[in-house]
């Protein structure tokens, strides 16, 4: 069966805004006609806590209810996080990962995946989201998936920023076309 | 209509906003919380004209609901665990009075020790206060279902309360696609809610006061009829929807059943998961099909036996357990099944407590054992559990 | 050994008396109130050493008894229809923790309308929660049952709460003459409660906190495994209890069933009436008998099938309706059958509810319509309903 | 510097409540105070994930978690429970606002009317915190939670708990604050002594609901007491006592600015909540002066 169903898990900390990120791929995609999921770790968050989110996206109608155990893509929005949690645990082979990192990609090595980077912070903190002490980081890195995934357009996401960010939507926007725009992949 | 991307708690939200209840009563409860919330919202920003009543405990949200629904208001609440647990004498009052108030559920499992996540316990342990009882597979159907329920609960031949349930997190939580139906569409399915019998200064009338033993059992003979007849206003009302708005319900949907030799029966989120389930082991050319019951109060016993007779094996999976006995749904599909010229092999699987995940596997082995069942003509152990994590045991 | 005339709420304060209760939480309602009235006058005069808490509400007293039993006392309560209702959520918390606590309910329908009479709808409700129930039908079996429900639930292998149920005003409120062993006899047969798990100084433990997916799929299964493990308790109990005491109790009570045909399945003091119809029937000629169930939960299965593998028709007489499907011991009679070779034919009746009286004639009458085969089947039959 | 608070620490570090959360330091200094031999009870609430899942525990002592509204009650049986078993402990019933002013204070009040023997604790955050900020009657007259929108914010002052307590005679009622940990803790060990049912009501700031700062809790706390918001009293058998009486107490406005939750508040909103301050000290100090 040819495989057309494409799974992401967002990693980040309570407050980030992880699960608006799954929230607003998931919107983008619908944008483009597939059929979607998004949906957060089914747990307590708490600020500053590892939180995840999930996304997952057909061009057929999805039946499935379960969890996602092997995701296509992982998103990082915290670098902080690689040193606490296994990140990669479930990728499937060939993956993707994208992290919020001023390193460039070549700096990490998660065996046979492919890593891209995009300094989310800045850019965040450049477009007024959030503070600088705890920037928001998730429109900025769906600029960078974008990019490095290439299943959901940039525009379909800025469509989606429009529908799902309640305040500075047009920064958001911006901030997800600059990261589109600079994101590289080793 | 409209297509947006929403989560099931919105959806609820969002299909009773559709209503335009006058009442809303609620208290906060994981993980029904966005339902009050979004109808505080949408009543400040002038989109809903209706009384929300911030109560202080669910207990008071029902009773809350009864007041309002014995004037006469079209009247809505959401809860979840806990808190259904906790208003359940009213559930008995709401139903016993004959008030057709429509509660939003987010299925959770309940305590001790504390766990937010799904399973149907909660509304399961109400099904003999006398609600209708409905289980949405997707937040679509948790929109749909509101509106549904509304309009076969204040039928005059049912005047009865209903759940609309939606897993925890699986759904209340979890952001899906939903066609928003057009508020005109809605107003002309759902017409203004005009009761008979109200509480009214103009007629003065005694609501619920003492029944003896001479006039109780008629009362509850009255009860009774109504929501059996429930089950005819049901299919007229499924009719209608799908008439208006395109959509198909049934109380049971079988999928691939008509040569099955198995078949699985599901309630909730886990149906969408069991077709899948299915579609893999039929391309592995397994006879297996499902079946996905939405509503279980009235229970459709007849239903059930119609679409799953011919199988070898009826693989019932309870989301619940009556401890002691067995899984709930398994008890009444047995039951029903026990007089009938077809004998299909029944086995109970108790599946997905606590939020315990249902996967494409456990079907693997529900079919697998089912077939076991068949070879050796006999069910051994008619209650199963699935994927038991012996360490912790 | 002391007989005395007394009520069936009366029985249940001398049961609770004996077995030593420690702390007793209660709210008064009607038709239960009696059994409070008189545990405060035990505790008053010191005939029982026990923390009474007169509580606000029923969800109260489940809450008591919870954190009671959760510091190893003896917990018990008694209530009645709504207040059982109102403890709804209180009761899955009760058994899910594992605390023995004993309660007696005196079943009231359920309003509205308000009716204060007998029906079983308050406890068959509460079927789900995880509690054991014994349907009695006697006043000594009220006070039997009080002493040996302790004994049960406390029992390792159950560690879960049981609610013993007697009918409103029917046993409620009637007197019989009830047989009362001597303390010391009792005290050999029920110990101090000496709680494995509880919350203790010298060993801080949380209890009930948040679980996650994990392991709450396993604490079910234990907790339905223990109520399994409890149907041979019962029976060991029940038969520990007759030696010392010369009343025999199991998990159903057996009458007349002795090449039976048609046998009837009844609960509570329907079960006394309906004996003296059979009486009556056999002499007539029909091979009838009855089986009481004294036992819901756990539901014994065993012994149904064993039953029912010997005779041709079954009918299952409910005092109580789960709406929208059919009486509650019918429903999980023919499950517990379905997958067996040979079963009987089973109708079901709905009877008595409100406190409609249930007669010798009545029964008489569902008898042989029943041999008749002239029920519905798969349906409700509603006996006397007045249109 | 000396240590003005005692060093035994009863609650484990590396809890999961949320960054400058006043719940977590309220328990902690609260179990200072009472030590060892205590038992507590903690229904839904913050504190139920705070204190760990399972099968963790964050505290030192006997923890029992229980449903939302029967913290007083259980708390109860368990005393009952250790007396038969001749058992001398204190009985801490730990509750948040939603509790204890709603959905608890049915069983709260029938505790204290039965004068049952425990210390009741209620760490208010004004609102329901754990469901995700909606509003409690605890909540502030004009704040914003997600049940009460900018646009229709709270229409109703704050519950008085603390007067409703009194009214039942009980033995004990006090007013707390995290920002004055002496105070707190002195209350706390004041209450440990006495028998029958005492209440501590105790300001524990949320910035994760007020929409405030993680590094402002403690000067939110204090400016609450200092600009008399939150008054910190004693009620001792029936006899007042205020703890702290700002010479010059501050204007409630810079306790308000500091708070997302009261950023739609109107110059007029702001002067209506300062007079309402006003009225509520002098009725106080009027007690205080009585009784």
């Amino acid at each position: 069966m040819e495989k057309e169903m494409y799974e992401v898990r967002f990693h980040g900390r309570g407050g980030q805004g992880a699960v608006t990120a799954a929230t607003i791929l998931a919107d983008a995609a619908f944008r483009e006609g597939k059929d979607v999921q998004a949906f957060p770790i089914f747990g307590v968050e708490r600020r500053g806590a590892p939180v995840a989110a999930f996304m997952r996206m057909d061009t057929k109608p999805i039946d499935l209810k379960t969890q996602i155990y092997e995701p296509d893509s992982i998103v990082v929005l915290d670098p902080t996080l690689l040193d606490v949690i296994d990140v990669t645990k479930g990728l499937k082979e060939g993956g993707k990962i994208i992290i919020n990192s001023s390193k460039k990609a070549s700096e990490f090595k998660f065996g046979k995946a492919k890593v891209y980077t995009i300094d989310a912070t800045k850019i965040a903190v450049k477009h007024g989201l959030g503070t600088k002490t705890n920037p928001i980081v998730n429109t900025a890195i769906l600029g960078a998936y974008s990019k490095a995934v290439g299943n959901v357009s940039i525009e379909a996401i800025e469509e989606a920023i429009g529908e799902k960010v309640p305040r500075k939507k047009e920064e958001n926007k911006k901030a997800a076309r600059e990261a589109y725009e600079v994101t590289r992949g080793e | 209509m409209a297509k947006i991307t929403i989560r099931g708690n919105m959806a609820t939200a969002l299909g009773a906003k559709l209503c335009r209840p006058d009442v809303v009563p609620a208290y906060p409860i994981t993980p029904s919380t966005l339902f009050p919330e979004k109808i505080s919202e949408y009543i400040a920003d002038g989109e809903m004209d209706a009384e929300m009543i911030r109560v202080e405990s669910e207990h008071s949200a029902m009773s809350a609901c009864i007041g309002a629904s014995a004037c006469g208001a079209r009247v809505c609440t959401a809860s979840a665990s806990q808190g259904i647990a906790l208003m359940s004498e009213m559930m008995f009052i709401a139903a016993g009075m004959r008030l057709p108030i429509v509660m939003a559920v987010g299925n959770r499992a309940l305590s001790a020790p504390i766990n937010i996540w799904c399973d149907h316990q909660d509304t399961i342990s109400q099904r003999d206060t006398g609600w209708l009882q409905f289980y949405a597979e997707k937040n679509q159907e948790g929109l749909d279902l509101m509106i549904i329920a509304f309009k076969v609960c204040e039928d005059k031949r049912v005047l009865l309360p209903a759940t609309v349930g939606i897993d925890a997190f699986v759904l209340t939580h979890t952001i899906e696609a939903v066609d928003v139906p057009d508020q005109k569409l809605v107003d002309e399915f759902l017409p203004k809610y005009k009761p008979e019998l109200y509480l009214d200064p103009s007629k003065p009338m005694t609501f619920g006061s003492f029944g003896t033993p001479e006039f109780y059992q008629e009362f509850k003979y009255a009860q009774t009829k109504a929501i059996e007849k429930a089950s005819e206003v049901i299919d007229e009302v499924f009719a209608e929807f799908k008439e208006k708005f395109g959509r198909e319900y049934k109380k049971i949907t079988p999928y691939k059943c008509e040569d099955a030799d198995v078949i699985i029966l599901t309630m909730g989120s886990m149906s969408g998961t069991a077709r899948a389930a299915v579609n893999k082991m039929r391309e592995e050319g397994k006879k297996v099909g499902c079946c996905k019951l939405t509503v279980y109060r009235p229970f459709p016993g007849k239903e059930i036996v119609d679409l799953t007779k011919n199988a070898r094996v009826i693989a019932v999976l309870d989301r619940d357990i009556s401890p002691g006995f067995g899984g709930a749904l398994y008890g009444e599909v047995a039951a029903q099944f026990i007089n009938e010229s077809k004998h299909p092999l029944i086995t109970n699987y108790i599946i997905g407590l606590g939020g315990r995940d249902v996967l494409i596997e456990d079907f693997e082995e529900i079919y697998d054992k089912s077939i076991d069942a068949v070879k050796k003509g006999r069910v051994e152990k008619p209650v199963e559990w699935i994927h038991l994590n012996k360490e912790v045991l | 050994m002391v007989k005395k005339v007394i009520y069936g709420n009366h029985a249940v304060s001398y049961g609770a008396r004996d077995a030593r209760a420690e702390v007793i939480a209660a709210y008064p309602i009607t038709p239960q109130t009696q059994v409070v009235e008189l545990l405060s006058e035990f505790c008053a005069s010191g005939e029982l050493k026990a923390k009474f808490i007169k509580v606000e509400s029923e969800h109260s007293a489940m809450a008591a008894c919870v954190g009671a039993s959760a510091a190893g006392a003896r917990a018990f309560t008694a209530t009645s229809s709504q207040g059982l209702a109102l403890m709804h959520e209180m009761l899955h918390w009760a058994s899910n923790a594992r605390h023995p606590i004993v309660m007696a309910n005196i079943n009231r329908a359920m309003g509205p309308p308000w009716n204060i009479w007998t029906d079983q709808n308050d406890s068959i409700s509460q079927r789900d929660t995880g509690w054991l129930q014994f349907y009695c039908s006697t006043n000594q079996e009220v006070y039997d049952t009080t002493l040996m429900t302790f004994k049960i639930c406390e029992n390792d292998k159950v560690l879960l709460p049981g609610m013993l149920v007697l009918d409103a005003f029917v046993l409620s409120h009637t007197s019989e003459v009830v047989d009362m062993p001597l303390q010391e006899e009792i005290d050999e047969f029920l110990p101090p409660y000496r709680a494995k798990y509880k919350l203790d100084l010298d060993d801080p433990r949380a209890f009930g906190g948040l679980m996650f997916p994990d392991w709450y799929y396993e604490l079910k299964y234990k907790q339905h495994t223990s109520m399994e493990e409890a149907l041979d308790v019962i029976e060991k109990v029940g038969k520990e209890f007759g030696d010392r005491f010369g009343r025999y109790y199991g998990l159903v009570e057996e009458y007349r069933i002795e090449e039976a045909e048609i046998v009837l399945i009844v609960s509570g003091t329907i079960a006394q009436t309906s004996k003296e119809a059979v009486d009556i029937l056999r002499k007539e000629g029909m091979k009838i008998g009855l089986v009481r169930m004294r036992t819901f939960r756990p539901f014994p299965k065993e012994k149904i099938r064993k039953i029912a593998s010997k005779v041709n028709k079954m009918i299952v007489i409910d005092r109580n309706i789960s709406f929208g499907s059919e009486g509650a011991f019918f429903t999980e009679t023919k499950a517990c059958l379905y997958n067996e070779k040979d079963r009987p034919m089973i109708f079901g009746v709905i009877i008595g509810l409100g406190g409609r009286d249930v007669t010798v004639e009545d029964i008489m009458k569902i008898a042989k319509k029943g041999k008749e085969g002239k029920f519905k089947v798969n349906e409700i039959n509603w006996w006397g309903v007045k249109l | 510097m000396k240590l003005t608070i005692p060093e035994e620490e009863l609650m484990y570090e590396g809890t999961v409540d949320c960054q400058g959360c006043g719940a977590g330091l309220a328990m902690r200094y609260a179990l200072k105070a009472l030590g060892k031999k205590t038992f507590v009870v903690i229904p839904a609430c913050c504190w139920s994930i705070i204190a760990g899942p399972f099968p963790y525990s964050a505290l030192q002592v006997p923890l029992y978690h229980t449903a939302f509204e029967t913290a007083a009650v259980v708390s109860a049986g368990i005393k009952a429970a250790l007396d038969m078993k001749g058992i001398d402990a204190t009985v801490m019933a730990w509750a948040g606002d939603g509790g204890t002013f709603d959905i608890g204070i049915q069983a709260l009040s029938a505790v204290a009317e039965r004068n049952d023997d425990i210390i009741y604790v209620c760490y208010d955050n004004e609102a329901y915190m754990n469901t995700g900020i909606q509003r409690s009657s605890a909540t502030p007259y004009k704040a914003w939670t997600t049940t009460t929108p900018r646009k229709y914010p709270k229409a109703r002052p704050k519950k008085n708990i603390d007067e409703i307590l009194v009214a039942h005679d009980i033995p004990y009622v006090a007013t707390a604050s995290v920002a004055y940990p002496e105070d707190f803790i002195r209350k706390m060990k004041k209450a440990k002594d006495i028998k029958g049912t005492r209440f501590i009501h105790v300001l524990a700031p949320c910035p994760t609901g007020w929409r405030s700062l993680p590094e402002h809790t403690i000067k939110l706390a204090r400016l609450a007491v200092q600009t008399n918001i939150f008054p910190l009293y004693e009620v001792e058998n029936g006899k007042y006592k205020i703890n702290i009486k700002p010479k010059n107490p501050k204007p409630v406005e810079e306790y308000l600015k500091l708070q997302g939750r009261f950023r739609h508040l109107t110059g007029e909103d702001i002067k209506e909540i300062q007079e309402a301050t006003n009225k509520k000290w002098k009725k106080l100090l009027r007690k205080e002066e009585f009784f």
